[in-house]
């Protein structure tokens, strides 16, 4: 029987090949896979026979909205910078959209990173992509040689030896605690849309983490960052780290140090999650960039609860609402403010006022 | 008598229109608090990024202190609630990996709040001295 | 060279004796997916014995992220102010146990480029490496591209190579030698056993793939051509520019120097940069002769691949593999070799 | 009138003088500036500190003197008096004579080496001879002209030429000529101010205070001397016997005032019950806490803005408050004095005390009598400057005005606005001329300092001891030699004197200085003045850092001496960094939009807008209501006993004709967009309007008992009291009862007995203030009763009379018409009642200590006035602040009682705080001439820190655009890049903490800056 991850295949090539030829697009973002088991190699189609190398399948893991900006500009014509914009209609690009990718993109589209009717978005509704650290996790260090996809399990086999891995336990982190696997923006669907899911308990992972002791908390922050060699894999996988300058690139000031001392990289790592807050969709490309198996979305899906929790927003459901970090409301929650009600009461040189103690 | 207790060094961050200010009227009504505040004038809490507040502690401080109008009352109409958000997020994020919530605090102190300023200083400089000096985001070689 | 005949709890003493003049280093597992790295051991137990490399190549031990070079004090007024102090680290020797061939031979090609360093030589002085020799290939290993071997010894002090009850252990330098006298307990090893050795070398080498006088023909090409090239265009537009190939490479070896300065007591770093990185090349005007990412995924490949072997002979890639398993966005060397090869 | 001329005479150095002469100065107007002593600052000069705020007095005044001083359009005549003030209003010749100073001012440095080798010692008049000066002099160390003079009356040479002349001998500039003569001034002016300012009391004349026969029996005046860090103690507290430090003070009330038997002194001096308690604060800040303070009184008389917060405090400190009037003052051994007294019961006490303090009052000083005797100015029953009610600083003489104590007594701010109203009254009379006898102030070219590394001069300041008493300043001034780019440090008395910064500018021009360091008080004083020094030395002023060692350091750590200068050096060092870090800004303006918008159109928005009107600014006047004059349409008579109705009338009939008055009913301001000189408000109605400048005169409400219980909280001290007010046609607010007179005053006529009950509503914890008013205008009201039926009883139930200044004339009349005062205080409160459908109302005597009753046909509650709820959000759209009582927050409240701090925004009125018609008048006027400060202007200087966008870094991402307050960010569409409007951009930073990437920065308050003082702070 033809898994679903086939099906989608088949329409995604029949659709870019119609988009390119068609001309209503110049380029069609998608995958073709990957020299290895268990990956898939980004990939700009131009034309229909680059289509029919597309492939849609778990290891799905980049999110293609990072490549947006690039490849529209790669189509438009050349312009110098202070060029008036061409006149008339842009080319157009093609893309493949999951939940988390189109509320990406509807973030870029706020930050006028990308402009809406310049892409033909794909949609699909997203089963979850697989993560390959969990596969080879299982595996204990033996050496998946193939990778079979099947719609509920992975059959893997390698040196004498077949396994058959039920498919929902390897499936990335932020996938099983995804609420929103449709798209929000898109042009064509492929395949049904599937309906917020109701029932993920979205948070987990990150109450786990906040029902521990300051320090425990430390303990495990720091366990988590000790392997970070500072390849920014993360950061570059992200398709809202775009700046051009980087804050760890700035020398005046130095945010960061560039190596790797604890210190350096926590602070790159709390920076570089602050900058995502209220944006980050949870795609979870940081994490499946990353090859040392830092778990950071846990930094960003901790901002997400609070977005959520604080102000009642969700990155990217909406290209009318504001970013959160860009409007406020004035009944914004407060408890954290320091009152000085608690302050010790006067003990003698340097408390109270001068002269507050009474008549003698 | 000078009292020998270890004295921790807190950054405040104070916006120039209020809690500066409130600060200069804690100093003009004789509010004593402890010598621990290196207060910084901004023109207002919302030009203080978490970027800063990061630094601060990177450059080892003890604890941060960021001071602005009472919300409704920000000299540039809107700068604190924006400060209000990005700080409340970062706060948070702090605290989730650990850092000592008291290490990092966020006041409104108003131009009238020479009193409440002082008992800010005092309540922040005693929790921290609670705990001890800063180690986790200390940048030192 | 001598050979010595070792059994695994005669490894294990020796490990225990050199902890007494050497820190001793082993590939441990570090994680539950089974990937290893390095760290501190004391004795053969915790070693891991799964096949392939370890996560991090061993220029950790080479090029230290970061490597002080310099410290200083900006404080004003005082006499030694913003005057640089050499701190050169000659600290305690130490040993790594279970180096791959490939990884050892980066050693070598990576002093190619560092001989006059005082920095990496002293490193290079302060570090024994005990190699052992791959009877697994994986996925991803191709060091028989590149001039290397699962049972190469380059680089090495000594290679262990495991029988079938033992370990044989071919003391490949004076350093070696000591070493394997430092540990006692061992005997030289039969003729027998040299053959059985011998045969292992070669199944080894036979089951592999293997290209053989890659440096000389890439050496032997016109270098513009390659530079010209039209697949480095579909290539780049995968790539996210992210360091992890080169920070994973083992013979990746360029670095970016800064002064940092913590309440006025600065130092200067010497720390990992990468080719990959926009800033890599950036003047200090803001010009970027590398501005484009086609321009840095190009410049790593040519650099490893016809530069380095232009300059120094040998192609600067051990074949460990590690880029390819790495990359986030499977960007593999070997077909890059390949269309490189295939350039007329 | 002919073309008028376009300068004024100001007469008196003074606060009020000063205040004068600036707002003229900077409205267009050159100023003749007349002080009879050898430098400007007068009385308050003198003063230690200052209530309500505690500020420093020398502190907040002396930049204000500086400015003065400095002020290319104001013409500085000291040792002169006013002989005579001939012609017409526009055009009055006048001429001054000149004391000699015997130094020439060009020449002399102040270094003091002739006063060092003086050998005449002579009593010091601005130590009130408390100590000893030479008969070389400078009368102190801010002064302003910071020059000396010689005082003949004691100079040996002058005395006897020949003798000595030793000055001469040691001056090394030549400045001493003791041949100087006498000058004559002719001066053309078009309007003369009076501000001769007021003299203490001299209570010799009071026997039984033993002044003058016990030394350790002082004035105020004297105590504020012994208080002072310039003083003749250096600021430690030294009784004259026997320089102990008093440990028992004892302060009497009302010497020379509110006595019409012994000191022929009726009237109330109205400062001095606050000036005893700020006093009695003070010394025991100095002397420490076991310093025991009594206050012997009659009424407290705590009826300013955050007055009664600061008595209350006070009382809670520990100071003892008795209500008794001291009879005698004898002595006890050792210099102790003892006093008797009688206390409310009327109990003979007898208490010892180290030291007393007489609280004398202010009357005109005999100078000020000739002058304005020769002058042909009428003078008040009480020898004040007589002034109208409806016109509160224009004296009988066309042209010639008045402000300050020279009219009546009065405070600080009392007297700044009345220094502003006069300057209006001048404007008003000689718009015409305005900016043609001025001159302008050019700058020497700055230096580029681009490409120079830092050369940072630090300039420790002492402060007398308010800083040096706590910090080591030597210490910090030797550490501050020794970091980076410092290429000189100094440590000043006093940095903020006109010599220092003087020299200072001449430092920076010397040494090459490109950056400078002062470590001294808050930069939100004294910033702008330590600027204008670096632009006068060639330097760009923003190349400048504060170091706040005062308000934030040694005031805070006064018990902690090392810790405090370790701060200090910590902040030098973050200056130091921050400092080496700042480059050049250019110094931006906007054009200003010439027209007015005055919101409210009771007395104060009425009286604002014609005094702009009439120098021909166009205003438009908003009022919510549809009709003109506010609650003044309610009143009957003011306390003078002028009748407001034919007053508002005329000033409607006005206000309504005026050719440049726009007049718009009904609505409302809804948005006000811009910032000084360029404001774009839209109106209720949708309208909009540009204007440059507002003034919000929205006034205040009367507070009402009857409509919802008289206390929010519970826990008010009155409970739910309404007093029947609205449920009982026999129960009177006091509008209300004016009403009556207004309306019907015979029905009154056959009523038997009144009573009045005061304080309702105020003065209680919900609503502390005291609301001024309402004992003037509840006494004025029971003459009135009075005088339609002189047989009936009126019964005041007072906490205290507070008739200040001359209304307390009211109050002497009040009771020898048999009106009735019964005290009553929060533990004992009058208790209202209904008995066989009349009133009665129950209280308790605390003379005869029992419980009263009364019947009376009616009552009236002197009831609050409480800030207009709705007034926050008018002056949030202004962005304005709110005191802590809901009143409108000036920018400061001693020196700055009508700006708010928002520049080209002005208050006047009861918005302001409670106050009587005459002085919400002169409010306004003061209101309307700082307004016109700016008015006369082409354009008003703009912010110069502003954010700045590093192309590069943008993204085009648009947070920044959002976010701005000002809207002063927008998209570049072809660059993709946000772009700055340095017009609109106010230096927020608020775009700068949202910017990810790090491409948009605040100039000189860049994250480089901040880091570097983040560092430093940081360093051991």
């Amino acid at each position: 029987m033809e898994s679903s991850s086939s099906k989608i295949t088949d329409e995604i090539r029949a659709e870019a090949s119609r988009l390119l030829s068609s001309g209503e697009v110049a380029a069609f973002l998608g995958f073709v896979p990957g020299s290895l088991p268990m990956t898939v190699r980004p990939f700009v189609a131009r034309s229909s026979e680059d289509a029919a190398r597309l492939v849609w399948n778990s290891f799905c893991v980049m999110n293609l909205a990072n490549y947006l900006p690039e490849v529209l500009k790669s189509v438009e014509p050349p312009r110098g910078p202070g060029d008036p914009e061409p006149e008339g209609p842009l080319p157009r690009v093609g893309v493949l959209a999951t939940g988390c990718w189109s509320r990406n993109m509807v973030v870029q589209i706020q930050e006028n990173r990308i402009q809406r009717d310049r892409v033909v978005i794909l949609g699909i509704s997203s089963r979850g992509m697989v993560d390959r650290k969990k596969v080879l996790a299982r595996l204990g260090g033996r050496e998946a040689l193939k990778v079979e996809e099947q719609d509920h399990s992975l059959l893997v086999s390698g040196r004498a030896f077949n396994e058959e891995i039920p498919r929902w336990e390897v499936v990335r982190d932020n996938c099983r605690s995804c609420v929103h696997p449709d798209p929000v923006i898109w042009d064509i669907m492929i395949g049904e849309r599937a309906g917020d899911r109701q029932n993920a308990n979205r948070f987990a992972q990150v109450e786990e983490i906040e029902s521990l002791a300051p320090e425990e908390r430390w303990a495990w922050f720091q366990e988590e960052i000790s392997s970070c060699i500072r390849c920014y894999a993360c950061r570059n996988a992200c398709p809202l780290c775009y700046c051009p300058t980087c804050f760890v690139d700035d020398s005046r000031p130095q945010w960061v140090g560039k190596s790797i001392e604890p210190v350096d990289t926590a602070i790159f790592h709390i920076l570089r999650a602050y900058h995502c807050a209220g944006r980050c969709t949870d795609c979870g490309a940081c994490e499946s960039a990353c090859p040392m198996g830092i778990r950071m979305r846990l930094f960003t899906k901790k901002l997400e609860k609070d977005v959520l929790e604080m102000y009642g927003a969700e990155a990217g459901m909406d290209p009318e609402t504001p970013l959160p970090l860009s409007t406020f409301s004035p009944d914004d929650p407060q408890d954290f403010i320091v009152t000085g009600q608690e302050s010790p009461k006067s003990t003698g040189d340097e408390a109270g006022r001068s002269g507050e103690v009474s008549q003698s | 008598m000078e009292t020998k207790k270890w004295e921790p060094r807190i950054v405040a961050f104070l916006c120039n229109w209020c809690s500066y200010a409130g600060a200069d009227l804690a100093g003009v009504s004789r509010y004593q608090y402890p010598p621990s505040l290196r207060i910084i004038r901004v023109p207002c809490s919302g030009r203080v990024s978490a970027n800063m507040v990061l630094d601060a502690l990177k450059s080892g401080a003890d604890g941060v202190l960021v001071s602005g109008c009472h919300p409704g009352d920000c000299h540039y109409i809107s700068g604190n609630m924006y400060a209000r958000r990005r700080l409340a997020l970062l706060k948070s994020l702090l605290e989730f990996i650990g850092i000592e919530p008291e290490r990092f605090n966020v006041s409104w102190i108003s131009a009238s709040e020479g009193k409440q300023f002082a008992e800010v200083a005092r309540e922040v400089t005693e929790k921290v001295r609670a705990l001890g000096p800063a180690r986790h985001l200390v940048k030192d070689f | 060279m001598k050979v010595y005949k070792i059994s695994r709890e005669g490894l294990d003493k020796w490990i225990k004796h050199w902890t007494e003049s050497y820190d001793v280093f082993g590939p441990v597992e570090k994680n539950e997916n089974g990937m290893t790295d390095w760290a501190e051991v004391k004795g053969l137990d915790e070693i891991s014995t799964a096949p392939g490399t370890t996560k991090q190549p061993i220029k950790t031990f080479y090029l230290p992220q970061p490597e002080t070079l310099f410290t200083f004090t900006s404080r004003g007024g005082e006499p030694d102010s913003d005057v640089l102090k050499e701190t050169l680290d000659e600290g305690r020797p130490r040993v790594l146990f279970g180096v791959r061939p490939c990884d050892a031979r980066s050693v070598t090609l990576n002093g190619l480029a560092y001989e006059e360093d005082p920095y990496y030589m002293a490193n290079v002085e302060r570090t024994l490496l005990v190699g052992v020799s791959c009877r697994e290939q994986c996925g991803t290993c191709f060091c028989r591209w590149v001039g290397g071997s699962p049972f190469g010894t380059e680089g090495l002090d000594i290679l262990l190579i495991e029988t079938e009850q033992n370990f044989v252990a071919e003391a490949l330098t004076d350093r070696g030698v000591s070493l394997v006298e430092a540990g006692g307990g061992a005997r030289e090893a039969s003729g027998e056993d040299l053959a059985m050795v011998e045969s292992m070398r070669q199944e080894a080498e036979q089951a592999m793939s293997a290209m053989p006088d890659t440096a000389e023909t890439l050496r032997s090409k016109d270098l513009m051509s390659m530079y010209n090239a039209d697949f480095w265009g579909g290539l780049s537009e995968s790539c996210i520019n992210c360091g992890a190939c080169t920070f994973l490479c083992p013979t990746c070896y360029c670095f970016d120097i800064q002064d940092e300065v913590v309440r006025k007591k600065g130092r200067r770093i010497r720390y990992w940069d990468s080719c990959m990185f926009p800033l890599f090349t950036q003047h200090a005007s803001g010009h970027n002769p590398r501005g484009q990412k086609v321009q840095r995924v190009r410049n790593r490949f040519m650099h490893k691949l016809k530069y380095f072997p232009d300059r120094f002979g040998p192609v600067s890639c051990v074949g460990c593999g590690r880029c390819i398993r790495e990359c986030p966005v499977n960007i593999d060397i070997r077909e890059v070799l390949r269309d490189l090869l295939g350039v007329e | 009138m002919a073309a008028p001329k376009g300068s004024v005479l100001v007469v008196g150095g003074g606060i009020a003088g000063v205040q004068a002469a600036l707002d003229l100065a900077n409205s267009g107007f050159y100023v003749h500036l007349v002080e009879s002593t050898a430098a400007i600052g007068g009385r308050m000069a003198q003063l230690d500190k200052t209530f309500p705020t505690n500020d420093c007095s020398a502190c907040i005044l002396s930049p204000k003197l500086v400015e003065c001083g400095r002020h290319l359009n104001i013409n500085l005549l000291t040792l002169s008096d006013v002989e005579s003030v001939e012609g017409e209003p526009g055009a009055f010749r006048v001429v001054v004579r000149q004391r000699p100073r015997y130094v020439d001012t060009e020449k002399c440095l102040a270094c003091g080496t002739c006063a060092e080798k003086c050998p005449k010692k002579v009593p010091d008049d601005f130590n009130l001879g408390l100590g000893k000066r030479k008969a070389v002099y400078l009368r102190f160390p801010q002064a302003v002209p910071l020059k000396y003079a010689i005082d003949p009356e004691y100079c040996i040479y002058i005395n006897k030429p020949g003798r000595c002349g030793m000055c001469a001998k040691v001056c090394p500039t030549g400045a001493i000529n003791l041949e100087d003569t006498e000058k004559k001034h002719v001066l053309d002016v078009g309007a003369v101010i009076l501000a001769p300012g007021f003299s203490a009391f001299d209570p010799s004349v009071l026997d039984y205070t033993g002044y003058g026969r016990f030394p350790n029996v002082v004035t105020s005046m004297d105590f504020e001397r012994l208080l002072s860090p310039s003083g003749p103690t250096e600021g430690h507290l030294q009784r004259p016997s026997d320089k102990k430090e008093p440990k028992r003070i004892a302060w009497l009330q009302c010497i020379g005032s509110r006595d019409i038997n012994r000191a022929c002194h009726g009237y109330c001096s109205s400062v001095c019950c606050m000036y005893a308690i700020k006093q009695a604060v003070i010394a025991r800040e100095h002397a420490g806490k076991d310093v025991s303070a009594d206050i012997f009184y009659m009424d407290m008389r705590t009826h300013g803005k955050e007055f009664e917060a600061y008595y209350n405090r006070a009382s809670d400190e520990g100071i003892a408050f008795h209500r008794a009037r001291v009879h005698t003052v004898s002595p006890a051994a050792d210099g102790d004095l003892v006093l008797r007294y009688a206390d409310e019961q009327g109990r003979v006490r007898e208490e010892e005390f180290d030291m007393v303090v007489l609280s004398v009052g202010l009357e005109l000083d005999s100078r000020a009598l000739d002058l304005a005797g020769r002058l042909g100015v009428a003078l008040d029953a009480d020898n004040f400057i007589a002034t109208d009610t409806f016109r509160p600083v224009v004296t009988n003489r066309p042209g010639v005005y008045v402000c300050g104590a020279a009219s009546e007594p009065k405070d600080i701010p009392q007297s700044v606005m009345e220094a502003s109203a006069a300057a209006l009254e001048a404007q008003r009379l000689l718009h015409g001329a305005r900016w043609q006898e001025t001159r302008t102030k050019e700058f020497p070219p700055e230096r580029d300092v681009h490409a120079e590394p830092p050369r940072i001069g630090v300039f420790v300041c002492h402060c007398g001891i308010n800083i040096a008493g706590v910090v080591d300043v030597k210490d910090v001034t030797e550490y501050a030699k020794g970091l980076p780019g410092v290429v000189i440090a100094q440590d000043n008395l006093f940095t903020c004197s006109q010599d220092t910064i003087d020299q200072m500018a001449k430092t920076i021009r010397e040494h090459g200085l490109n950056r400078v360091v002062v470590a001294s008080c808050t930069p939100r004083t004294h910033e702008p003045l330590f600027q204008e020094t670096l632009r006068e030395a060639g330097i760009n002023k923003f190349l400048f850092e504060m170091a706040n060692i005062r308000d934030q350091d040694s005031w805070v750590h006064q018990n902690q001496p090392e810790q405090a200068t370790k701060k200090a050096k910590d902040l030098v060092r973050m200056a130091v960094a921050k400092v080496a870090r700042k480059q050049p800004l250019p110094y931006n303006s906007v054009p200003v939009f010439k027209s007015a918008l005055v919101v409210g159109a009771g007395v104060a928005g009425m009286s604002a807008a014609l005094s702009l009107a009439d120098q021909g600014f166009p205003v438009t006047l908003v009022e919510r209501k549809d009709r003109l004059g506010g609650h003044a349409v309610k009143f009957y008579r003011t306390w003078q006993g002028a009748e407001v109705k034919p007053f508002l009338e005329n000033l409607s009939r006005q206000v309504l004709s005026h050719e440049n008055i726009n007049v718009r009913f009904g609505v409302t301001v809804s948005d006000v967009e811009g910032s000084v000189g360029r404001f774009h408000t839209t109106l209720s109605d949708g309208s909009a309007l540009d204007h440059g400048v507002a003034i919000l005169a929205v006034g205040a409400e009367s507070y009402k008992p009857g409509k919802g219980t008289f206390a929010r909280d519970a826990s008010s001290p009155w409970g739910r009291e309404t007093f029947f007010h609205g449920a009982r046609p026999d129960v009177y607010t006091l509008l209300e009862l004016d009403q009556v007179f207004i309306k019907d005053p015979s029905s009154l006529s056959g009523a038997n007995q009144a009573v009045f009950i005061h304080c309702v509503g105020s003065r209680i914890p919900e609503r502390p203030y005291c609301s001024r008013v309402c004992c003037t205008h509840a006494i004025d009201q029971a003459l009135k009763l009075k005088e339609l039926n002189p047989d009936m009883d009126v019964i005041m139930l007072y906490r205290d009379i507070r008739t200040y200044g001359q209304r307390e004339k009211l109050y002497q009349e009040a009771r020898a018409k048999g009106i009735l005062f019964v005290r009553y205080d929060l533990d004992h409160l009058p208790k209202v009642g209904e008995e066989g459908g009349g009133l009665v109302v129950q209280a308790h005597d605390p003379v005869l200590d029992m419980d009263v009753r009364f019947n009376p046909d009616f009552l009236v509650l002197a009831s609050a006035v409480r800030p207009r709820d709705d007034v926050g959000g008018l002056a949030k759209l202004f962005k304005c602040a709110l005191s802590e009582d809901n009143f409108m927050l000036e920018a400061h409240m001693k020196l700055r009682p009508v700006d708010f701090a928002t520049d080209g925004v002005y208050l006047a009125g009861l918005c302001h705080y409670p106050k009587p018609m005459d002085e919400a008048i002169a409010q306004a006027q003061a209101a309307a001439a700082r307004a016109a400060t700016v008015l006369s202007r082409d354009e008003v200087p703009a912010e110069s820190v502003t954010a700045e966008v590093d192309t590069r870094k943008c993204t085009g991402c648009g947070v920044c655009v959002r976010i701005c307050p000002y809207h002063a960010v927008s998209p570049d569409p072809a660059l993709r890049v946000a772009v700055v409007d340095t017009g609109l951009c106010k230096g927020c930073g608020a775009c700068v903490a949202g910017c990810r990437s790090d491409a948009i920065t605040l100039k000189n308050m860049g994250n480089e800056q901040i880091l570097a003082a983040v560092d430093a702070a940081m360093e051991e």
